[in-house]
């Protein structure tokens, strides 16, 4: 039962980022067709810097606050550079330009920061927290209350506000939103800069609580965008679904079937939900890329 | 109309629901070998979804169809060979050229199999060959074989209508279903592809027209069925149909009804008319 | 309003239309009539900023717009319902409608104003107000047609550009659009540019007829000088 | 003409390469043949039928394994273990065709990522795998006569492999299945009423790119002797996707072209060090913002604007006055109606 | 950082020089554990040369990636070797690489040093390939020694799924220790607390971390989030120095013990020099067990090289490596022999725990663990 307790806490904890980085997806396809394999980059640039601007002895939040704008102004910056420049292309020629970029920003942290793994201090001090048995820091709070927080703000932005409804129509037809006026290089190159700056953020929540490297982008690039769509790719609401789900899939059979297996159970989980439900959890919006 | 033979397509009471909405309300109908029949009504009566529900796109939530007099509801679309259509909305392949867009349909469901495809050689080799020659025939009648090396995407809306209807020639099928194929289309054009339905109905063909342009439906067909709202509201010929009433009302204009059928949802429909 | 001079639109190099000039006054409605793969769509492209434009310069309301990406010239004015309505299929008839009037959203002015005109195309199309909450890919061929034509109305254009508007509408709402595009030309100062195959509609509503054919202007004049042969021939083989 | 021409250099370069160059050079090429047979399933898959794979890795490792280990523990014969793996990729790609292939765009890509992620895992864990110690000693095949081990033997028989592979997509590709994966990738619903049966030839489409994927990997565990898990991960179906988009999706040739030009890339990057990566990574974008079609696609569209386009691009023999949107248009109809 | 590779291509084969070739995971997750092993090299390389060189010739070092993977190491090892000058190579820096290439060896008569303590490179010994760091055998004796000496027997295992924390696993719960978990990570894992909370469900005496970088760190990190205190053991990777002072006042390192080869504080006598010059070189992080290896292999080659005398060749130098005796190097005392091409043993383990969070050589392991 603690036990059970122990891998929900790690489960939600783990989901969150998953989300968060999943939101981020949602957000740049939501907008202009772009799935952006660079998002786990985002993370780690997040966190380095972060890192980078508390060791100027920045106080932590303020070095959080900036890492995340300074992270979404280079994803600004990227896009001027590239996707701007191509709006053309279809969804994998899209997605094959953020695999680039993703390789170029990897190594550029590389080069910058080195191989050396970083950390920040945890936000808020204190022992760890018990909850009916299990414990988790005080920061997996943090990562907790973000997402949930970011959910019903993207979802209230795509909905309810005036650019959100001109992503999604972005999105759903390029010309079409030209037509009726939407200057679609702008929304994507803002949408890029919030997905970014999403990720980053979460890079820096969870910078107290695991390692931020150079080499773990890609890894969260593909548990993201395995969030997103088993939540229903496109969906704010299905992504946070679909980043705890995931979450707790992976500890649940990490902790109940074997920890060698834990990806191997997962990706299961996620293809019989797909074929039972192509459209994932929550119903995609992307009928076809 | 031959009511006395096996229908070539048959609808018995078939209802087609879409969530809350009914496209489709108890719809019997029937299609002849040899007769051309125009199927009208307001926009969102129910003519493509009758179209979709005969050629297997989509199954009806009650109701049964039958080809032949064999009941094949449930028939996957691709099984049904004898029956081709067209796309209100173009659907060509438009990666493919315009010859190979027909010659996908002649070979959809015979030709060579998948080893040999493999090993090509002479007997593919000639097959192709004879395939290409009988596209081009196709393309021919109805006037676009001078366009049959063309990229299809790049067909102008007018000829991607003519090409959809090679293409469903080219299943040899009994029945041909044709949604508002003549839109779009100049009034020469249109007037050419008249006389192609006219002679596809002497051939034999049971052929479903649905289209706005009366004229076209005139110069077409004999048998003329009206639905609005999802319901049958005529059948017969076409001469008494454009002549009736409910269709004037419903339909062509000249009035205007509030007549709203039973329908609960759709009632501001009849505003519309 | 608008003067397209030697307008050039090519595909892969190769030229669909050549040096076409064409005018539309203010407060007139033009007509563009020519047999299929005439060019008249790609002459409505280029000067809407969807195509590049291989030659030539569009000026509007005294202002060359020559290259100017789409939806600069959206809010100059000029509203495009093109052929293959360009709807966004999974939003809601509503939700297309509504981002009709985007360029004017940005201000309280601009809802109030956007949320009457909603109204008088809910009133215009009954059926769309029905169907409001339905994914616009959905919709009939000639509802969907509706809510182009209908989008297109709620950006408040000066010029609107209509590529076969009657695609697939019945006879009766074909009618009462054109008597109603009819009373906003009388009762606004809106400027019409019109592609359209069915010829009777097209001379009974515009006022100036430019005939396409291969890719150049071939034939002109006011729509009441136009004879009837003028059309047929227009497009080729006519009936009548 | 010109074609004839550029395949005869390409057959001439590939006969006349293995004789001129030295080993580092033999050895990226023979990589890159014994690759190919997996880039070109993939391209006929992906660019025809416009039905994305993130898991060839897995059929990779599945030929890799299987043609390995009986060769290693029933002490098969190479050639017919080789055969096996092959099969024995087309039999997984058929078991999972069938639920995978429902699904379309992005929810596909993600289940094919699962899939190779999942073949790459029991791939690690197992013991009869070696996991990430992995198997050595695999044997090289034989053959009277012939000795495997030197390396420009081993080169003639990659090159033998992925011409045959070769040879085999592009008249599958002209056959009549090439159109009908065109054909559904543009409309399904068009493609089922004309009487496609798309499921079974979605179902053909990926068995065959399974196949040749099985072929290259039990090529790779044979040439190398040596294989183990750290191989077959994610990077490996992510190499395969850009190898084919590099390359050029449209033309079989992208694949030939992508695959080579990808392993030279990053074989010689590699004496940058660190700076290999960013290079790579600059290249692939560049790529895709300024060469859309992929190599060949690109070399196409600049040879017909050399040219002075007169070709509209569309199939053999358009290239006359006929394709030119001006002279087509307006033609009468004269036999509409007859 | 020079591009090394661009100046190298041609290879002139210039008499004053002796290349060595090195194959290294310089991209990629592991890239920290290649650049520091290249760092280490290089060092040893500079300060060679600055002493005079060997034999009066300079040594120069050509370097590949092959980032960590198989395959691309045969590409990087061909690279290599097509330049004849190239006498000898160190690499790669894991075992999966170095095993993959070692097929190669005798066709191209070239000795590789090879920094890996995967079983199978000296099993079968290849007569070209030779191990220049303890193997798994050797870390998983000494660990299992002492914890029987501490009466410590009942252990959990943690161990990363690549090949040196597979190996090691496998080793370990094959010894006589009694095994109650064996949970596995990825290297590049971003949260391990699932394994710990099962591991501490066993209640074991002991936990075993067996992970390349940077897993060790990680595990660090998550031990103290699910209260799991017990004394934890590494092989000679074990959480880096960044992870030590990362992890600050952590209780879990008060009983943490790592299979070391150096303390960078305090090294031996033999590690003097080498340490001096490693911190000389690249302030920014202590030397650690990649660029202390990549040191030592430089020393050995150097060595077999003097040994080989003026107009050592490629066989000359593989015939000197073997017949190497008592060298002292950094990473140890290497010795080998026609049979052996293990070069050191147990008597090179040096037993590092963490004190003011840096790592201090200790004398007196057991204490540690209680
Ligand atoms: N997939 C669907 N989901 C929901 N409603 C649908 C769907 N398909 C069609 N409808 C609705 O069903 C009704 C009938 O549509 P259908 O396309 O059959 O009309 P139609 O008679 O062909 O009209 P038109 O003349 O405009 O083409 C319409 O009101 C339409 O909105
Ligand atoms: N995307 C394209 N690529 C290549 N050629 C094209 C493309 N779009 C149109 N064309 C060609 O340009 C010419 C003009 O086409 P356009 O669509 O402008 O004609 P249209 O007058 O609108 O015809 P319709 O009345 O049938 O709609 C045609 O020959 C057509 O084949
Ligand atoms: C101990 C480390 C240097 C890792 C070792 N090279 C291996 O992979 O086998
Ligand atoms: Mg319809
Ligand atoms: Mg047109």
């Amino acid at each position: 039962m603690d036990q059970a307790i122990q891998f929900t806490l790690a489960g939600l904890t783990t989901g969150s980022i998953y989300a968060l980085i999943a939101l981020g997806f949602t957000l740049t396809y939501n907008s202009s067709g772009v799935v952006n394999f660079a998002q786990g980059e985002f993370v780690m640039l997040g966190g380095f810097l972060a890192v980078a601007l508390y060791l100027t002895g920045l106080p932590l939040g303020l070095a959080a606050v900036g890492a995340v704008i300074g992270s979404a102004l280079i994803a600004g910056i990227v896009h001027l550079l590239t996707l701007s420049r191509v709006p053309k292309l279809d969804t994998f020629g899209l997605l094959m330009v953020t695999v680039g970029i993703a390789i170029v920003l990897r190594t550029l942290m590389l080069l910058v920061w080195g191989s050396e793994e970083r950390s920040l201090p945890a936000f808020t001090d204190g022992e760890s927290i018990h909850v009916l048995g299990g414990t988790m820091p005080p920061q997996a709070l943090w990562v907790i209350g973000t997402a949930l927080v970011a959910m019903p703000l993207l979802y209230v932005f795509f909905t309810r506000t005036r650019i959100g409804d001109a992503m999604m129509a972005a999105s759903d037809n390029r010309t079409g939103a030209k037509i009726v006026g939407i200057r679609t290089n702008r929304v994507a190159l803002f949408a890029f800069m919030l997905g970014a700056g999403l990720a980053a953020l979460g890079g820096v929540l969870i910078a107290p609580i695991t390692t931020i490297s150079f080499a773990l982008g890609l890894e969260f690039s593909v548990k993201g965008f395995t969030a997103a769509v088993l939540g229903g790719f496109g969906s704010p609401v299905g992504a946070v679904v679909g980043g705890l789900s995931l979450g707790l899939i992976e500890k649940f059979g990490a902790g109940y079937i074997s920890t060698g297996y834990q990806d191997l159970f997962a990706l299961a989980t996620l293809l019989v939900i797909l074929i039972i439900l192509p459209r994932g959890i929550v119903g995609s919006r992307a009928l076809e890329a | 109309m031959t009511t006395t033979t096996t229908a070539a397509v048959e609808l018995r009471g078939v209802t087609m629901q879409f969530g809350g909405l009914r496209a489709l309300s108890d719809v019997s109908l029937r299609l002849d070998h040899g007769v051309v029949t125009s199927l009208i009504g307001p926009n969102g009566a129910g003519k493509t979804t009758a179209i979709n529900v005969i050629s297997g796109v989509l199954r009806p939530t009650s109701g049964s169809v039958l080809v032949n007099g064999e009941t094949i509801t449930n028939q996957a679309a691709e099984r049904r060979t004898d029956i081709a259509r067209t796309f209100q909305i173009s659907q060509v392949f438009k990666s493919l050229t315009v010859l190979e867009n027909v010659v996908v349909a002649l070979q959809a469901d015979s030709g060579y199999g998948f080893g040999r495809a493999l090993l090509g050689g002479p007997g593919v080799r000639h097959a192709e060959k004879a395939v290409r020659r009988e596209a081009l025939e196709l393309l021919d009648r109805v006037g676009i074989g001078h366009l049959a090396d063309r990229e299809a995407s790049t067909l102008p809306l007018g000829q991607e209508r003519l090409l959809e209807v090679a293409r469903a020639l080219a299943m040899r099928p009994k029945v041909i279903l044709l949604d508002e194929v003549a839109s779009g289309l100049t009034a020469g054009d249109r007037h050419e592809l008249a006389g192609l339905v006219r002679s596809l109905g002497a051939d034999g063909y049971a052929v479903l027209v649905v289209e706005h342009n009366m004229r076209f439906v005139q110069d077409t067909s004999e048998a003329l069925v009206v639905l609005n709202f999802g319901e049958l509201l005529y059948t017969g010929t076409v001469a008494e149909g454009l002549r009736d009433q409910g269709v004037m009302d419903a339909y062509l204009g000249h009035a205007t009804t509030t007549d709203a059928g039973p329908d609960e949802e759709v009632k501001s429909d009849a505003a519309l008319s | 309003m608008l003067r397209c001079h030697d307008v050039s639109v090519a595909y892969d190099g190769l030229k669909a239309i050549e040096n076409v000039s064409i005018e539309v006054p203010a407060h007139q409605t033009v007509g563009i009539v020519g047999p299929n793969g005439a060019g008249k769509t790609s002459l409505l492209h280029g000067v809407c900023g969807i195509v590049p434009l291989a030659g030539g310069t569009v000026v509007f309301d005294e202002e060359d717009v020559t290259g100017r990406p789409t939806p600069d010239l959206v809010r100059r004015g000029i509203s495009l319902v093109p052929a293959a309505r360009e709807l966004f299929p999974n939003l809601s008839v509503h939700k297309n409608l509504r981002l009709g009037a985007h360029t004017h959203l940005s201000s309280r002015q601009g809802r109030t104003q956007a949320a009457a005109d909603l109204e008088r195309v809910l009133e215009m199309f009954p059926i769309l107000r029905e169907r409001g909450n339905q994914a616009a890919g959905s919709l009939s061929g000639g509802q969907q047609q509706m809510v182009a034509i209908g989008r297109a109305l709620m950006a408040r254009p000066r010029l609107l550009v209509l590529d076969e508007p009657s695609l697939g509408l019945a006879p009766l709402v074909l009618g009462e659009i054109f008597d109603a595009l009819h009373n906003l030309v009388a009762s606004s100062d809106v400027s019409v540019l019109l592609v359209e195959q069915n010829a009777e509609l097209t001379t009974a509503f515009v006022d100036y007829v430019y005939v396409l054919d291969s890719g150049r202007v071939v034939n002109g004049g006011p729509a009441s000088e136009m004879t009837r042969d003028d059309i047929a021939r227009a497009y080729m083989g006519a009936e009548a | 003409m010109l074609r004839k021409a550029s395949v005869g250099l390409v057959v001439a370069v590939a006969l006349v390469a293995p004789l001129v160059v030295d080993l580092f050079w033999l050895n990226l090429l023979t990589l890159a043949l014994i690759y190919m047979p997996m880039v070109i399933g993939l391209n006929v898959l992906f660019g025809k039928a416009n039905l994305v794979s993130f898991g060839q890795g897995g059929f990779f490792a599945i030929g890799a394994y299987v043609s390995a280990l009986l060769t290693l523990q029933r002490g098969w014969n190479v050639w017919l273990a080789m055969l096996v793996g092959c099969v024995a990729a087309v039999v997984i790609g058929y078991v999972i065709a069938r639920p995978v292939l429902r699904l379309k765009g992005l929810s596909l890509a993600m289940a094919t990522l699962a899939f190779g992620q999942m073949v790459f895992i029991l791939v690690q864990q197992l013991d009869v795998t070696g996991g990430p110690v992995g198997l050595s000693g695999i044997p090289a095949p034989s053959a009277p006569g012939i000795d495997f081990l030197e390396p420009r033997n081993f080169y003639w028989l990659a090159l033998a492999v992925a011409v045959l592979a070769f040879v085999i997509a592009s008249n599958l590709a002209r056959s009549r299945y090439g159109r009908m994966f065109h054909a559904l990738a543009d409309s399904e619903v068009a493609s089922r009423s004309v009487g496609v049966r798309v499921d079974r030839v979605k179902t053909l489409a990926f068995c065959f790119a399974a196949g040749l994927a099985g072929v290259a990997g039990a090529m790779y565990a044979h040439y190398f002797s040596f294989i183990s898990s750290d191989t077959f991960n994610l990077e490996l179906s992510l190499l395969v996707v850009i190898m084919v988009v590099v390359g050029g999706m449209k033309d079989l040739w992208g694949a030939v072209v992508g695959t080579i030009a990808i392993f030279v890339m990053r074989e010689y990057l590699r004496s940058y060090q660190e700076y290999s990566e960013l290079v790579y990574g600059l290249l692939l974008i560049l790529v895709f913002m300024f060469a859309r079609g992929g190599i060949t696609g690109t070399a196409k569209a600049v040879f017909r604007r050399l040219r002075g386009g007169t070709d509209s691009g569309g199939g053999p023999g358009a290239g006359d006055g006929a394709a030119a949107p001006v002279a087509a248009g307006p033609l009468p109809k004269q036999e509409v109606g007859r | 950082m020079t591009l090394a590779g661009c100046s190298d291509a041609g290879g002139s084969g210039d008499s004053d020089t002796y290349k060595i070739g090195m194959l290294a995971a310089l991209s990629g997750p592991s890239a920290q554990a290649g650049q520091h092993q290249r760092d280490g090299a290089q060092a040893a390389v500079d300060a060679i040369n600055a002493a005079g060189g060997v034999n009066g010739r300079d040594l120069k070092l050509v370097v590949r990636d092959d980032a960590g993977n198989p395959n691309t190491a045969v590409s990087g090892f061909n690279d290599l070797i097509r330049d004849q000058s190239v006498i000898g190579m160190f690499g790669s820096t894991f075992g999966a690489a170095t095993l993959a290439i070692k097929p190669l060896l005798a066709r191209n008569k070239i000795a590789v040093l090879a920094p890996n303590t995967t079983h199978e490179v000296t099993n079968p010994v290849d007569e070209w390939l030779f191990r220049g760091i303890i193997s798994a055998q050797t870390e998983v004796e000494a660990v299992v020694d002492l914890l029987q000496q501490a009466g410590l027997t009942k252990v959990a295992i943690l161990h990363s799924t690549d090949a040196y924390g597979a190996q090691g696993g496998k080793l370990l719960s094959e010894s006589d220790l009694d095994v109650v978990a064996v949970e596995e990570m990825e290297a590049d894992a971003t949260d391990v607390t699932t394994q710990l909370t099962r591991i501490k469900a066993k209640q074991p005496d002991a936990l075993l971390v067996w992970s390349i970088t940077p897993g060790a760190g990680l595990v660090l990190k998550n031990a103290g989030q699910v209260g799991l205190n017990i004394p934890m053991l590494s092989g000679v990777v074990g959480p880096t120095a960044g992870n030590l002072t990362a992890a600050g006042k952590s209780s879990v390192l008060e009983h943490w013990l790592n299979v070391g080869l150096i303390d960078p504080a305090n090294p031996l006598p033999r590690q003097e020099d080498a340490i001096a010059t490693l911190k000389k070189a690249h302030s920014d992080y202590e030397p650690d067990v990649y660029s202390v290896t990549g040191y030592a292999g430089i020393d050995l080659i150097a060595q077999a090289l003097e040994d080989a005398g003026d107009d050592a060749d490629r066989e000359s130098l593989r015939d000197s490596l073997e017949s190497l005796q008592d060298v002292d190097t950094v990473a140890g005392t290497f010795s080998y022999s026609a049979d052996n091409h293990d070069g050191v043993g147990i008597d090179s383990v040096v037993w590092l725990a963490v004190e003011d969070g840096t790592y201090r050589r200790v004398d007196d392991p057991i204490s540690v663990l209680d």
